[in-house]
């Protein structure tokens, strides 16, 4: 066999070599959330709510964006992760918050691997509507099941001690909460880009972008979906515990079609398959939500409805394929390259 | 350089009432240039569906260098060595050329499964991949996402991907299918270029293309093996003429 | 140190209502888009009506609402809006709360904020002890459940009952306070049946189909107000239920005002137990009707919720008088326990232990009116009703 | 008591009345989602649409029920061929997600819309004195409307599946399921059949929109609360099937009737939980062609 000769200098290669390594604008969401701290102490509660979106749906893109697993059932693993918070401290089981992180984390991944097991093996809109009854099947239980998850209205008011033992979470101002939920989607976050920029993140969008072929070149496909669904629902459910924690407070609400809903827009919105799409749709749909619902309710929907009609219409990378091509467009040097596709029917 | 590669022992496969194979009985050969011929709808597709496991066969049994293969998954084939192209491109369309071939390499030396250590850090992944592309002359290409490519460089691209897996046996599904005349001759020569141990099977209706590449010809007609020889010996095989090759000339003329 | 801080407020107070209208910020959370549009349009017209009919009583404060939609029932929504209209908008009052899961997850915040909170709507019976700034101006669902108990073995004479309830916990309450009462005046629940969650109307014939299979004297059936019931009373007529003998009762979210003239005449018989509907004959009440035809148009009606919303108005401007304009927490729960008004509902107050409402309950059946439009008449009524749960120590309510 | 024959009969009738109002709704979901490839989540809008444009026909012009569901059926085929022309024949070739997301927005104007124009509140329907009460069945008596519905849910049935096997229009729409490119090459104009059925598959959902407003009511959230429903019957009935729908929908309302009635603890779990079990064993849906 000949011997590979180097070519580092091919400008190919070299792109593909660099392609993990950090850019400037990535500090940006860390810096404007830091920001976002000190100059708007008043709106924690909303920035809190804010983060916590953009961890489920950063979880959410891992598995749509990058393995083209298109679910509608998303919010049973961030139901499943607050659940486990909150039956744990309600029951006065668990509390500490760390450490209840991860037993949402390792619930929230049983629940994937199990459901991923069985229901990965269908496709398109069989799996959609599996993902969704498997859902809707679990906030049913959860309703019915009201002496563990209190139904309808939940675990109320939640013991949840202070951070490290030190640091209080309090309900009006929530600096700790903020804090603490930035802290955990920096390492969530930084795991996830891990995974997106590694050999197998590059197997996961071979997946997405075409399955069969994938199976042609030797891949384990449904192996591969089964550990990105489960490593999907692990994020989702720490997602879904640090809302219980941050709230003190868990209810069927976690595990809705209606959660599984916002957390699909905001992705698509933002742009899927590109690690900061969760960031940027979550901002956007999130303050618009708040602020325009604030102005006028129903304009509101109106508003988010024919949102989503236009960007499905015209602009189907998200805000974030928007920016991409108008970054071309300024700079025509660069060999054009195309948004990325979505994952092939 | 002798010795059997691939075979089939009265390979049968059923859909339904359909007989889409029946019993065909094939050996590929170490570093064998074989082409299958045969007219629309023989079952030339589903024949290397069977060899490959993306069909199991109600009947009979698969072997790869007397291993038997038959109910084994299509990734572990491929870790054995058996790889294939599409007759209609299957790649990673959003996907640059060189992250394409990128994923096939990866998955042979085994880097897919690493989820910590950055792509780009297995440079000698990136190389090889690299490296095939230049052979292919798809170098200029290597940064261009595959929806953006003409048909023939994305035929290449499917080629390629085959290559980066290093197979012993790799199955050629209508390689030329598709590409202007004026570029088919890259696919030719990049045909005539593949490492001399491996055997390999091509399929095509492209009669120049099968007689100037084969060594062997197999022909299938309705699912079953209708003849086999050397190109000179189905050339001259009056029956296959009758059922095949007259029709096909007159199209190609 | 109390003392001191209470002077210097009321000093504030007076200089600033002194310079003229003093403002009193009232936030509302309440579900302005979403499944309970309707129950925030009913309070929220509730609220203003109380306003304009009482001009001169608010006087010298002037009200100013800060709308914040909590279209989710969910609980997040209204939580993060509780916290915003304490951090941001420094209201003085908080109000509204349609769905209880609101206000239970909104508890926490508004014991942090310290800020007097009034429930306008949301009817789980142990959420006034979630926070001790909750002060509730619209029902328990033991109210009227407890009350029908009774009524339905004494006044109705009923011997067996089935109970059909709506399954989350404002149903379940109902169950609860119902079969208590019924069976300790002697009467028997032969079957409960939950008849699916709150999200979405359930075809009831099931249901109904199985609870005329027991053949009970009554069937008490709680449902939330809205789509569900009127989709009960339908199915109750459609199945020949009366006709088999067996009376559709219920509490009187079954035949919430806006709904009853679309029930049609499968309605006429139903009797209700509750603290408001707009047939109710008395002075004050058909004042209120009348001003709310004449401001929403003719057709329209207003129902237990709107009343909810304008004595939960009353209630606030009872403790802004009280307080000189000044609304701290602590004072106005104090000040709250002394309310007493003359609602379109009757007289009401508020317990003072329990910061909820104690008014009378009516029991009602609905008759074709003199003008061919369904009315509902009152055929017994029991005056300053407490929230039996409470009163009685049941768990939840300690 | 539970195998007397009349209370298993007004089993079978109360299910199969719930069935038949899920089988009109959904079955013109399942021809365009089978026939267009296209995720149509608005379809439970366009049912809405329909309801809506029966009461307010009826309440301000006074027409009949009958004549009302007739005017809904044209108006809502009619809008939704604008729809289909301008906005979802866009969207053909793109992916489940991109139709997903699109037709979420469309359920959001709608909504909004409704709110705004006619209010939040639900819209009473007052059916026809006829149609109320009780009918004597002989063996026993059943509500009228139950009955009224499977008479014509079973006629819509029938009458769907003559015009789809035995009509020219039919055999080209099943021609264009099975191959859209053979059809194409065949000389059928595609975009006007695309248009067509999109049109006769929301008037359908416009029928069902009214007839169901007994059972379902009518309000603004219609549009979403009961579209997982529909989306189960079809899924589970199989893509393009109308067999399969009707098949699904008689299965599945009458299971969950007799569910609801001797264990009515479970809530709606069991219709998901069957649901699921369905589409495990027959992913491609009851009469569904394998993949």
């Amino acid at each position: 066999m000949s011997v590979t000769p180097h070519m580092p200098d091919h400008p190919a290669a070299l792109a593909l070599a660099r392609r993990h390594s950090l850019r400037w604008w990535e500090s940006l969401p860390w810096i404007a959330a830091l920001a976002f701290f000190f100059a708007y102490p008043n709106h924690l509660g909303f920035g809190t709510e804010l983060l916590i979106m953009v961890l489920f749906a950063i979880s959410l893109d891992l598995a749509l964006g990058y393995a083209g697993i298109i679910t509608l059932g998303h919010a049973a693993f961030f139901g499943a992760g607050a659940y486990t918070v909150g039956i744990l401290a309600h029951h006065g089981i668990w509390n500490e918050p760390l450490t209840g992180l991860a037993l949402a984390a390792l619930v929230a991944a049983a629940v994937g691997f199990l459901s991923g097991l069985v229901l990965l093996r269908t496709t398109g809109l069989t799996f959609l509507m599996l993902t969704l009854c498997t859902m809707l099947m679990l906030e049913e239980a959860a309703n019915l099941g009201h002496h563990w998850t209190g139904g309808f209205d939940g675990l109320p008011s939640l013991n949840i001690p202070p951070l490290f033992g030190v640091f209080e979470f309090n309900p009006l101002i929530p600096k700790t909460q903020f804090l603490y939920v930035l802290g955990v989607l920096f390492l969530c976050f930084l795991f996830v880009r891990m995974l997106a920029y590694s050999p197998f993140g590059q197997g996961l969008t071979g997946i997405r972008e075409n399955t069969l072929r994938m199976h042609a070149v030797g891949a384990p496909v449904r192996t591969r979906l089964v550990v990105c669904y489960t490593i999907s629902a692990a994020i989702a459910g720490i997602a879904g515990g640090i809302w219980a924690q941050a709230n003190a407070y868990v209810n069927l609400g976690t595990l809705g079609l209606d959660r599984a809903a916002t957390v699909l827009i905001i992705l698509v919105l933002g742009g899927f398959g590109r690690l900061y799409g969760a960031f940027v749709g979550a901002v956007a749909y999130m303050v618009l939500a708040h602020f325009l619902s604030k102005i006028y309710p129903t304009a509101w929907q109106l508003g988010l409805g024919l949102l989503l009609v236009v960007i499905a219409l015209f602009a189907r990378g998200g805000m974030l394929g928007i920016g991409e091509v108008l970054m071309q467009r300024l700079r025509p040097k660069i060999p054009p390259k195309e948004p990325a596709s979505r994952p092939s029917p | 350089m002798n010795g059997t590669l691939l075979e089939t022992r009265s390979v049968s496969k059923n859909f339904g009432a359909l007989q889409a194979a029946r019993d065909i009985t094939f050996t590929l050969e170490k570093g064998a240039r074989h082409a299958l011929i045969g007219p629309n709808g023989a079952g030339k597709t589903t024949f290397i569906n069977l060899m490959t496991g993306v069909l199991l066969p109600t009947t009979g049994t698969v072997l790869l260098r007397g291993e038997d293969i038959t109910t084994m998954e299509q990734a572990a084939r491929v870790k054995r060595g058996i790889a294939r192209t599409f007759q209609i491109n299957r790649l990673f369309r959003g996907l640059t050329v060189l992250e394409n071939v990128y994923i096939s390499v990866a998955e042979r030396v085994g880097a897919a499964t690493n989820m910590v250590t950055p792509a780009g850090k297995r440079r000698d992944v990136i190389d090889e991949a690299m490296h095939l592309l230049e052979t292919l002359k798809l170098a200029d290409d290597a940064q261009r996402t595959i929806a953006g490519l003409p048909y023939g460089r994305q035929r290449l691209v499917e080629l390629a991907i085959a290559l980066g897996l290093k197979p012993e046996v790799l199955l050629l599904d209508e390689p030329a299918a598709g590409v202007p005349s004026a570029e088919s001759h890259i696919i030719l020569d990049a045909i005539d270029a593949l490492p001399k141990d491996i055997g390999v099977l091509i399929i095509d209706h492209d009669m120049d293309l099968v007689f100037r590449f084969a060594k062997r010809i197999t022909v299938l007609v309705r699912g079953a093996i209708f003849a086999e020889g050397t190109p000179r010996e189905i050339g001259s095989n009056a029956d296959v003429r009758a059922v095949y090759l007259g029709q096909a000339t007159t199209h190609g003329a | 140190m109390l003392k001191r801080i209470l002077a210097a407020s009321a000093a504030l107070a007076v200089s600033t209502a002194l310079a003229g209208a003093q403002e009193v910020k009232v936030g509302v959370v309440l579900p302005y888009t979403g499944i309970g549009a309707e129950f925030a349009q009913l309070i929220d017209r509730g609220m203003e009506m109380y306003l304009k009919l009482n001009a001169d009583k608010v006087k010298p404060y002037q009200i100013k609402l800060i709308k914040r939609d909590a279209k989710n029932p969910g609980g997040n929504d209204a939580r993060v809006a509780t916290q915003e209209l304490l951090t941001q908008e420094k209201v003085d009052v908080l109000a509204g709360w349609v769905y209880s899961p609101n206000a239970i997850a909104s508890a926490p915040v508004v014991n942090a904020g310290k800020k007097f909170a009034v429930i306008m709507n949301a009817g789980t019976a142990h959420i006034t002890q979630m926070s001790g700034y909750y002060a509730r101006t619209s029902f328990s669902m033991w109210h009227a459940g407890y009350a029908m108990g009774e009524a339905a073995a004494k006044q109705l004479k009923a011997k067996t009952a089935v109970v059909g309830y709506t399954d989350f916990p404002p149903g379940k309450d109902s169950l609860n306070a119902f079969k208590r009462a019924f069976e300790a005046s002697g009467g028997k629940v032969i079957d409960e049946i939950p008849m699916g969650g709150a999200g979405a109307v359930p075809d009831f014939t099931p249901f109904f189909q199985r609870a005329k299979d027991k053949k009970p004297d009554v069937f008490f059936v709680f449902v939330p107000a809205g789509d569900h019931a009127a989709a009960v009373t339908r199915t109750y007529g459609a199945l020949g239920m009366r006709q088999a003998g067996i009376r559709l009762i219920g509490p009187g979210d079954i035949t919430q005002d806006t709904k009853l003239q679309a029930m049609g005449d499968a309605a006429i018989g139903l009797i209700t137990m509750h603290h408001y509907h707009a047939d109710l004959p008395n002075a004050e009440n058909k004042r209120f009707v009348a001003e709310w035809k004449k401001a929403y148009g003719a057709n329209a009606v207003p129902d237990f919720m709107a009343v909810g919303g304008y004595d939960g108005m009353a209630l606030i401007m009872h403790v802004a008088h009280q307080l000189k304009g000044k609304i701290d927490g602590d004072a106005a729960i104090k000040a709250a326990g002394t309310f007493k008004f003359n609602s379109p509902r009757g007289p009401i107050s508020i317990d003072p232990d329990t910061r909820d409402i104690v008014m009378n309950e009516y029991l009602s059946e609905v008759v074709k009116g003199p003008d061919g439009r369904l009315m509902q008449k009152v055929i017994g009524q029991i005056d300053n009703v407490k929230d039996a749960c409470k009163a009685q120590k049941i768990a939840p309510c300690k | 008591m539970i195998f007397t024959v009349d209370n298993i009969a007004s089993m079978l009738l109360g299910g199969m009345a719930a069935g038949m109002v899920l089988f009109i709704v959904s079955v013109g979901l399942s021809v365009t989602m089978g026939l267009m490839g296209f995720a149509n989540l608005a379809h439970g809008a366009f049912a809405m649409l329909g309801g809506y444009i029966v009461v307010l026909v009826m309440r301000h012009w006074g027409v009949g029920f009958a004549l009302a569901l007739a005017i809904s059926f044209v108006l809502t085929a009619a809008i939704s061929m604008v729809f289909e022309r301008l906005l979802y024949s866009r969207l053909y070739k793109a992916g489940e997600l991109d139709q997903v997301l699109f037709t979420i927005g469309l359920c959001f104007v709608f909504i909004a819309s409704l709110t705004v124009f006619v209010g939040p509140e639900n819209q009473p329907l007052t059916l026809p004195d006829a149609l109320r009460g009780q009918l004597d069945l002989g063996l026993l008596q059943y509500r009228t409307y139950s009955i009224f519905l499977i008479v014509v849910g079973v006629a819509i049935a029938i009458g769907l599946w003559f015009g789809f096997e035995r009509t020219r229009f039919g055999a080209q729409i099943r021609a264009a399921v099975d191959n859209r490119r053979m059809a194409e090459s065949l000389g059928i104009n595609i975009d006007r059949l695309f248009a067509v059925t999109f049109g006769f598959g929301s008037g359908m959902a416009a029928l069902g929109g009214g007839l169901g407003a007994e059972f379902l009511g009518l309000d603004p959230q219609y549009a979403l609360k009961y579209l997982v429903f529909f989306l189960i019957v079809v899924s589970v009935g199989g893509l393009g099937s109308i067999a399969g729908v009707f098949w699904a929908s008689l299965i599945i309302g009458v299971l969950d009737f007799v569910l609801k009635k001797y264990l009515p603890q479970g809530g709606t779990l069991f219709i998901y939980a069957l649901a699921i079990l369905l589409l495990l064993w027959r992913p491609q849906g009851l009469f569904g062609k394998p993949a």
